[in-house]
């Protein structure tokens, strides 16, 4: 066998700290190298010519990188080695910077540890068997998780690149948290203005369907082929039948239901219709707050309803979606008041969240757009603005930023100002973060033309006195103490993961990091893709994103679906389990631990039974392997064998 | 062995591709120094980790042996991690009645946004295995004392 | 172990079956061996005894069509765990039990009566009478019973089709069963390490054990054997000796039924079937299983629980 | 869980200015069946000055006197005083995490420490130990007069990892006790504020004007007395006030009680025994309403209030009840 090594410096990132020329020049005298080399870039193209070259001049059958992580550049060189016409599995690479050089400070030790790592890859690679993807179909139905923008972006885009957009949505509205907004940042155009017509779009679009008030119950199959089975939660209301009248809402006796839509802002009845623009517009029936449901003695929606659509008895119902690809924009959530026990922890009325702030700011909001205090329902005149209500705050569990408090903060302040002309808004801040196009002339504005008095400072404490609340913090620039008298005080809390979002991603099979925020393939190159074939990423579920960067990762995950439904077949990753009929006994034991059913047996003539892997169903994890006793299958690429050499040229030389 | 003698140990980490290779990836990109014994095998899930490939390493002369996979419920392939907790704390358990130091041996879950795990694992192994020492070798020569039935 | 109840059993299984798997006289009246009786004329031939050592359940795999066959309480185990495995299909399977005082170990014996050559041998209730030239020796049947037998928990088979005797109760319960390994695993490492070293060291790699094991069901794909995959070499040294045991300790975690056959196929008399037992005994302790005991119970390598009661994350120190 | 028996240290405030919160703490303990036994030859906490000036010397200070409980076999030490009960969980902790730092304090003591004694303030075992429900169930006594500002100062929540009880930010275990006596108890937003008390002698002017805002606040908020669990607490608030109102031109007259004190009239031990008579802002005016209002109400019928109260169980019911819904929301209940 002909092994060739290349060994990148990668400029100075590895050539810093690894002797590359000496690395080379020691695996060039290990078993069945007849080339080693090392090479600035490697990843570069004359990099990858280089190696084109030496494999037709070396006669090279089998080449090994030592560069960067596999996950960065794996198949970029399988590439590489293919368009030099051998097998794209001929290929391993070692990982001598991710793992070596940027971790290790001893040049000799390094050099050592990089010369390891190639010799386990040529044992690896003198073992690697030629592989040929099989193809097979696609289904081009595109589920959609989630209707906030970014969900109906997704799931408009689809749509009108002509794929079947199948929209999943929890609330019993869409539009998520747009739809709740007053106005935006930094135009300071109307949300609902802006949001409502792309909102009909979707309901009226004949390639979506829309399944509202759904849940994903679970999700089978892989890229191309999923089963995706949801949740219709019941509404009690027959939704065919509802018109959205609003009878029963006005005749519900129930006044004191909490109200998702407004954040409790004010009390919603126990059946309502969340907003005058909700759509579907259809009745929903809170059943923790219903006199019916909790007691069995009311019913007079029932009564009143012309439509007759109330039904007590209705069901959970399931159905279920066969899809190829799943665009993920299932949102945000925000942190509970009560981790804030300085700033009153939810126990003063006057201390309230931005996005109940919003509420109180939106003409369809519960105050009709008049800001009115909760305690004593009067105008405020002085209000103070809190950032980083928890957002940065390590004692919590939140080091990041939330991403859009400061924005919105300053567009709150200046729809004070417009509001009651005669307040005086106060923010108290840590940095202002406006990196975007029109962002840091908009917190200017704020303080220019609307006298916004910015505070940069933390807020220590928050309390009542009298009717006012007394905000107590440090004026860093001035180097002192300061309290502020205000009427109300708005917090900008921070942004969370969406309750539930790590149950969705263990149902998807996809990461998700500390915080519960779903974890991206590469974090600047492959921003809307997951490591799950076929499962991507929109929106603030990736992380807190304001309007602009949330329909556009919408707009990039279409994009990224309508390229791989542009084929009508797609190939398959042939690194998976293979079964050597001679040596399997027939137990099975593959078959009943396989995760993804995909070994089944099967009657050889002669009546020997064997198990037989289905290549299109199996994912590559190998449990099957170190299942069998006799070794009688294997994982491509990642046989026994390999990993025996690889342990042996550790261990045993 | 190809350890550099007077300073490292060998130590075999079996790493799944999609967590723990990843938060091993993520601990390099942030630049967290670790000690350098360790050499990682690549495979897909720490199911692929048939607990023979541990007995396999550390009969053939590891000092340690390290297997990490993905969190409990966040395995890629959905169960492969839930076999291998069973299988390898199986060979815990069991390594020690055939001699072998338990604490030779270690698995463990980390993401692949756990760098700062990673850094702190892989240190925290390298250093105890280096309190513990090298391996003790097998007796390759046939005058073994005879310890006589009970 | 009622000899005459076990032929009218047989009498009646035999018109149902192909072959019924019991035992007759081999080399000596201590040396029973395994028979396959197809037609009645041979049915006197059978013997029952505590030297009818062999788990003939191990049989049951190899064979295609309806058979009967005889099983200690230990060998019925066996039958349990291959059809728990679907390695037999219980229906094809006639169970004919005989409850069990416990057996004899040849080799005990045979050192007992500085191996003689035996002219006679009978049992009563709790001696073994053995003739030879030099004369007769009584010998306590608990004195030359295996190790197995005087952990046994299970002396009435656990799945009978027929029950060729009384049921006997157990004399020991689950804390003393696996008294044995708990003093082991009280020596230091150091002590065990040598122990093993020791016995592995006698090891000849003649793979006895593993052909006399009823669920090493590989054959010729064992991978001690094999070069695709090739896990080891075919050098004699100690590392492969202890890598080979440790593959057939580990293949048979939560399956062995200790039925103790490799530790009595093993020339060498090496203890192999401690290493299988320590692992049913952490088995039992991890996962509350024990295997060749309820048809429907799942081998606990083969599946999993997503919150494991008794598995706690591992500190490094 | 209720222990019979706990290491008693009540420190050297206790031992004078603080002599009224040493003695209603043994009474009422003593009323709710615990033993409180002393440890021999116990000796200063290290809390201060030492741990101004030498950390070391502070934690042998504080070891010395948890290697004495050690070897008590009490399983838990307790103490009336904050101040005292964080050098002994600081002390704990870094003996507990710190091996150096355990053998060199070690080698200071005559009997080393081996970590093994865990400290808990006497409020939070009368909390948690002992339980609202047996508070309640002494009870003879209403004190109708009393409106109570609680107060629990900087350090007895704090910092959370040590403290390990209450709310760092919005302690109510003790609103919550005297609303099981029975007492009104004002929504008070100073409960964790400094009141400057540790710097009485560098720093006066600061020390009176963060006094006078505590005060004012505790006007503010409706109530007629402040309820302490600190002896730092109770003597900046009560021997300071006349000179706070000399500074500030107040006219302050506020009683500064021990929680224990409260908790003592109401389970109907007089002012006497409690040790009221040492305050310097006088209790009378609160107590002579006691009395009087004793006489005329009905055991029986105090019981009933008192239990309705402690079901209720709270102080600032605006305040502490957890909110209904997922989602934290301010105005809820508007």
């Amino acid at each position: 066998m002909r092994v060739g090594v290349f060994i990148c410096h990668c400029g100075n990132n590895i050539a810093g700290t690894v002797d590359v020329a000496r690395a080379a020049e020691e695996t060039a005298k290990l078993p069945h190298v007849v080339y080693s080399t090392h090479y600035m870039y490697t990843c570069s193209e004359p990099g990858q010519d280089e190696i084109k070259q030496a494999i037709k001049r070396e006669n090279l059958d089998r080449v090994v990188v030592a560069a960067c992580s596999p996950r960065m550049h794996e198949l970029t060189f399988r590439r590489t080695v293919e368009k030099a016409g051998l097998n794209r599995y001929f290929f391993e690479m070692a990982n001598i910077r991710e793992h070596v050089s940027w971790i290790g400070e001893d040049k000799d030790l390094n050099t050592n540890k990089a010369i390891e790592a190639v010799r386990m890859a040529v044992e690896k690679v003198v073992r690697d068997k030629p592989l040929y993807s099989s193809s097979f179909k696609v289904n081009k139905r595109v589920l959609v998780i989630g209707a906030g923008v970014a969900g109906m972006q997704s799931a408009l885009d689809c749509a009108e690149g002509g794929l079947d957009v199948v929209l999943v949505e929890k609330s019993p509205a869409i539009g998520g948290m747009m739809a709740r907004l007053d106005k935006t940042f930094p135009t300071i155009d109307c949300s609902i203005c802006i949001l409502g017509p792309k909102m009909v779009d979707v309901a009226q679009h004949e390639k979506i369907s829309l399944h509202a008030y759904s849940e994903i119950e679970e999700i089978k199959g892989y890229v191309g082929n999923y089963q995706v089975k949801v949740r219709k939660k019941t509404p009690y209301v027959d939704w065919a039948k509802c018109t959205g009248c609003g009878e029963c809402m006005e005749k519900c006796p129930t006044k004191n239901a909490y109200d998702r839509f407004n954040f409790g802002v004010a009390p919603t009845r126990a059946i309502n219709i969340p907003f005058p623009q909700a759509i579907p517009k259809k009745a929903t029936i809170d059943a923790k707050f219903c006199r019916q449901i909790q007691k069995g003695k009311c019913g007079v929606c029932a009564k009143v309803c012309p439509a007759k659509a109330i039904n007590f008895e209705l069901q959970d119902q399931f159905v279920t979606e066969e899809v190829g690809a799943i665009i993920v924009a299932s949102g945000y959530g925000l942190i509970d008041q009560e981790l804030l026990p300085e700033y009153g922890g939810g126990r003063y009325p006057d201390v309230i969240t931005g996005i109940q702030y919003e509420r109180l700011l939106n003409a369809s909001g519960p105050t009709s757009g008049h800001i009115l205090r909760p305690s004593d329902k009067t105008e405020p005149k002085s209000i103070v603005f809190v950032s980083c209500a928890g957002s940065r705050d390590k004692s919590i569990g939140i080091p990041y930023c939330s991403n859009f408090c400061c924005m919105y903060i300053a567009k709150q302040a200046i729809l004070t100002k417009d509001h009651i002309p005669d307040s005086q808004s106060f923010v108290f801040y840590m940095d202002i973060r406006a990196p975007g196009k029109g962002y840091d002339e908009f917190t200017r504005r704020a303080q220019e033309d609307y006298g916004v008095k910015y505070i940069r400072g933390r807020v220590s404490r928050i309390y009542p006195k009298g009717k006012k609340m007394i905000v107590q913090g440090a004026d860093t620039l001035l180097g002192a103490k300061v309290e502020v008298e205000a009427d109300l005080v708005v917090l900008a809390t921070a942004a969370t993961a969406a309750p539930g979002a790590a149950a969705l991603a263990e149902k998807l099979h996809i990461s998700y990091d500390t915080h519960g925020f779903y974890v991206e393939s590469h974090p600047k190159l492959r921003p809307v893709e997951t490591n799950t074939a076929g499962v991507y990423l929109a929106g603030a579920a990736q992380g807190p994103k304001d309007i602009p960067s949330s329909v556009g990762q919408g707009s990039a995950a279409a994009a990224k679906v309508l390229a791989l439904f542009s084929r009508d077949m797609l190939e398959s990753d042939p690194a998976i389990a293979r079964v050597n009929q001679n040596a399997c006994v027939g137990c099975l034991k593959c078959a009943k631990t396989c995760p993804f059913q995909a070994i089944k047996d099967e009657v050889l003539r002669g009546g020997k039974v064997v198990a037989n892997v289905i290549e299109t169903v199996c994912a590559g994890c190998g449990v099957c392997t170190s299942t069998c006793p006799c070794g009688a299958i294997q994982l491509q690429h990642f046989t026994d064998n390999q990993l025996l050499a690889e342990v042996n040229s550790l261990c045993l030389s | 062995m190809s350890v550099v003698e007077g300073k490292e140990l060998r130590i075999v980490g079996f790493l799944c591709n999609w967590c723990s290779y990843g938060g091993a990836d993520t601990a390099g990109v942030s630049r967290f120094k670790q000690p350098t014994d360790l050499r990682i095998i690549r495979v897909p899930c720490s199911g692929r980790v048939d607990p023979l490939f541990v007995v396999k390493a550390l009969i053939s002369g590891a000092d340690g042996v390290l297997v990490s996979g993905c969190h409990p419920r966040d395995c890629h392939y959905s169960d492969g991690n839930f076999y291998a907790r069973r299988r390898l704390e199986m060979l815990k358990r069991f390594l020690p009645f055939v001699g072998i130091d338990a604490r030779r041996f270690h698995y463990t879950w980390v993401s692949a946004s756990e760098g700062q795990r990673w850094q702190q694992t892989v240190t925290d192994f390298t250093s105890l295995i280096h309190e513990l020492g090298p391996a003790p070798l097998l007796p390759q020569n046939k005058t073994l004392p005879k310890e006589a039935r009970a | 172990m009622n000899l005459e109840k076990l032929k009218e059993i047989v009498r009646t299984v035999l018109p149902s079956v192909d072959v019924v798997i019991g035992y007759k006289k081999g080399l000596d009246a201590l040396h029973p061996v395994p028979c396959f009786l197809t037609s009645p004329d041979e049915i006197d031939a059978l013997v029952l005894n505590p030297a009818c050592m062999h788990n003939l359940a191990a049989y049951l795999p190899s064979l295609k069509n309806r058979a009967a066959v005889v099983v200690k309480g230990c060998d019925s185990r066996t039958v349990v765990q291959l059809a728990q495995e679907g390695l037999i299909k219980r229906e094809n399977v006639v169970v004919i039990g005989v409850p069990c005082q416990g057996a004899v170990s040849v080799r005990k014996v045979l050192s007992a009566i500085d191996h003689q050559p035996v002219i006679e041998a009978s049992f009563e209730n709790d001696t073994v009478v053995i003739k030879t030239k030099k004369g007769e020796a009584r010998l306590a049947l608990r004195d030359v019973a295996p190790d197995k037998c005087l952990a046994c928990r299970y002396p009435t088979p656990v799945v009978a089709d027929h029950l060729a005797g009384e049921e006997v109760e157990p004399k020991i319960d689950e804390k003393t069963a696996y008294q044995e390994i708990r003093e082991f695993d009280a020596r230091s490492l150091e002590e065990r390490r040598a122990y093993w070293m020791a016995e592995f060291d006698r090891c000849i790699r003649c793979y006895a054990c593993r052909n006399a094991c009823p669920l090493c069901v590989c054959r010729e794909s064992c991978i001690a054997e094999t070069r695709d995959p090739h896990w080891m070499s075919q050098k004699a040294t100690q590392n492969e000796k202890m890598m080979f045991h440790m593959i057939h300790a580990i293949h048979l975690a939560g399956r062995c039924t200790e039925c103790g056959e490799c530790e009595r196929a093993c020339p060498m008399g090496i203890p192999v079937a401690r290493l299988k037992k320590k692992i049913n005994m952490e088995m039992k302790e991890l996962f509350g299983y024990e295997p060749g005991i309820s048809m429907d119970d799942k081998p606990p390598m083969y599946t999993f629980k997503v919150e494991e009661e008794k598995i706690e994350e591992h500190k490094i120190r | 869980m209720i222990e019979q028996e706990y290491a008693y240290y009540s420190g050297c405030s206790l031992e004078g200015t603080a002599s009224s919160y040493d003695r209603s703490i043994r009474l009422i303990l003593k009323a709710l069946g615990v033993t409180l036994r002393e440890p021999d030859d116990w000796s200063c906490c290290g809390s201060t000055p030492a741990h101004a000036m030498d950390h070391l010397l502070a934690g042998a200070l504080a070891a010395r006197n948890l290697a004495i409980v050690e070897r008590m076999e009490t399983a838990t030490l307790t103490t009336p005083c904050p101040a005292c009960l964080s050098a002994f969980k600081k002390a704990h902790a870094r003996a507990t995490e710190d091996r150096a730092f355990k053998d060199e304090v070690n080698q200071l003591l005559d009997i080393p420490y081996e970590g093994g004694v865990k400290a808990k303030s006497t409020l939070q075992v009368i909390y948690e130990d002992v339980g609202l429900e047996a508070v309640a169930s002494k009870v003879t006594t209403v004190l109708p007069d009393l409106k109570a500002a609680c107060y629990y100062g900087c350090i007895l929540s704090r910092p959370p990892r040590l403290a390990a009880f209450d709310d760092p930010e919005n302690p109510i275990s003790m609103d919550r006790l005297l609303a099981a006596c029975g007492v009104e108890v004002c929504d008070f937003a100073f409960k964790t504020e400094c009141c400057g008390a540790a710097f009485g002698v560098p720093k006066k002017e600061m020390v009176l004007r963060l006094t006078h805002k505590v005060l004012t606040m505790v006007e503010d908020c409706g109530a007629n007395c402040v309820v302490v669990a600190c002896p730092l607490c109770q003597q900046n608030l009560d021997l300071r006030q006349a000179q706070v109102n000399r500074a500030m031109g107040s006219s302050f007259s506020i009683p500064i009680l021990y929680f224990s004190e409260v908790l003592g009239l109401a389970f109907g031990y007089t002012p006497e025994e409690l040790g009221l008579d040492k305050h310097i802002v006088s209790t009378d005016a609160l107590i002579r309403s006691r009395r009087s209002k004793e006489a005329e109400e009905t055991v029986s019928t105090v019981k009933e209030k008192v239990k309705k109260s402690a079901a209720q169980g709270t102080a600032g019911k605006s305040g502490n009840a957890p909110g209904p819904e997922d989602t934290a929301s301010a105005t809820k209940e508007a």
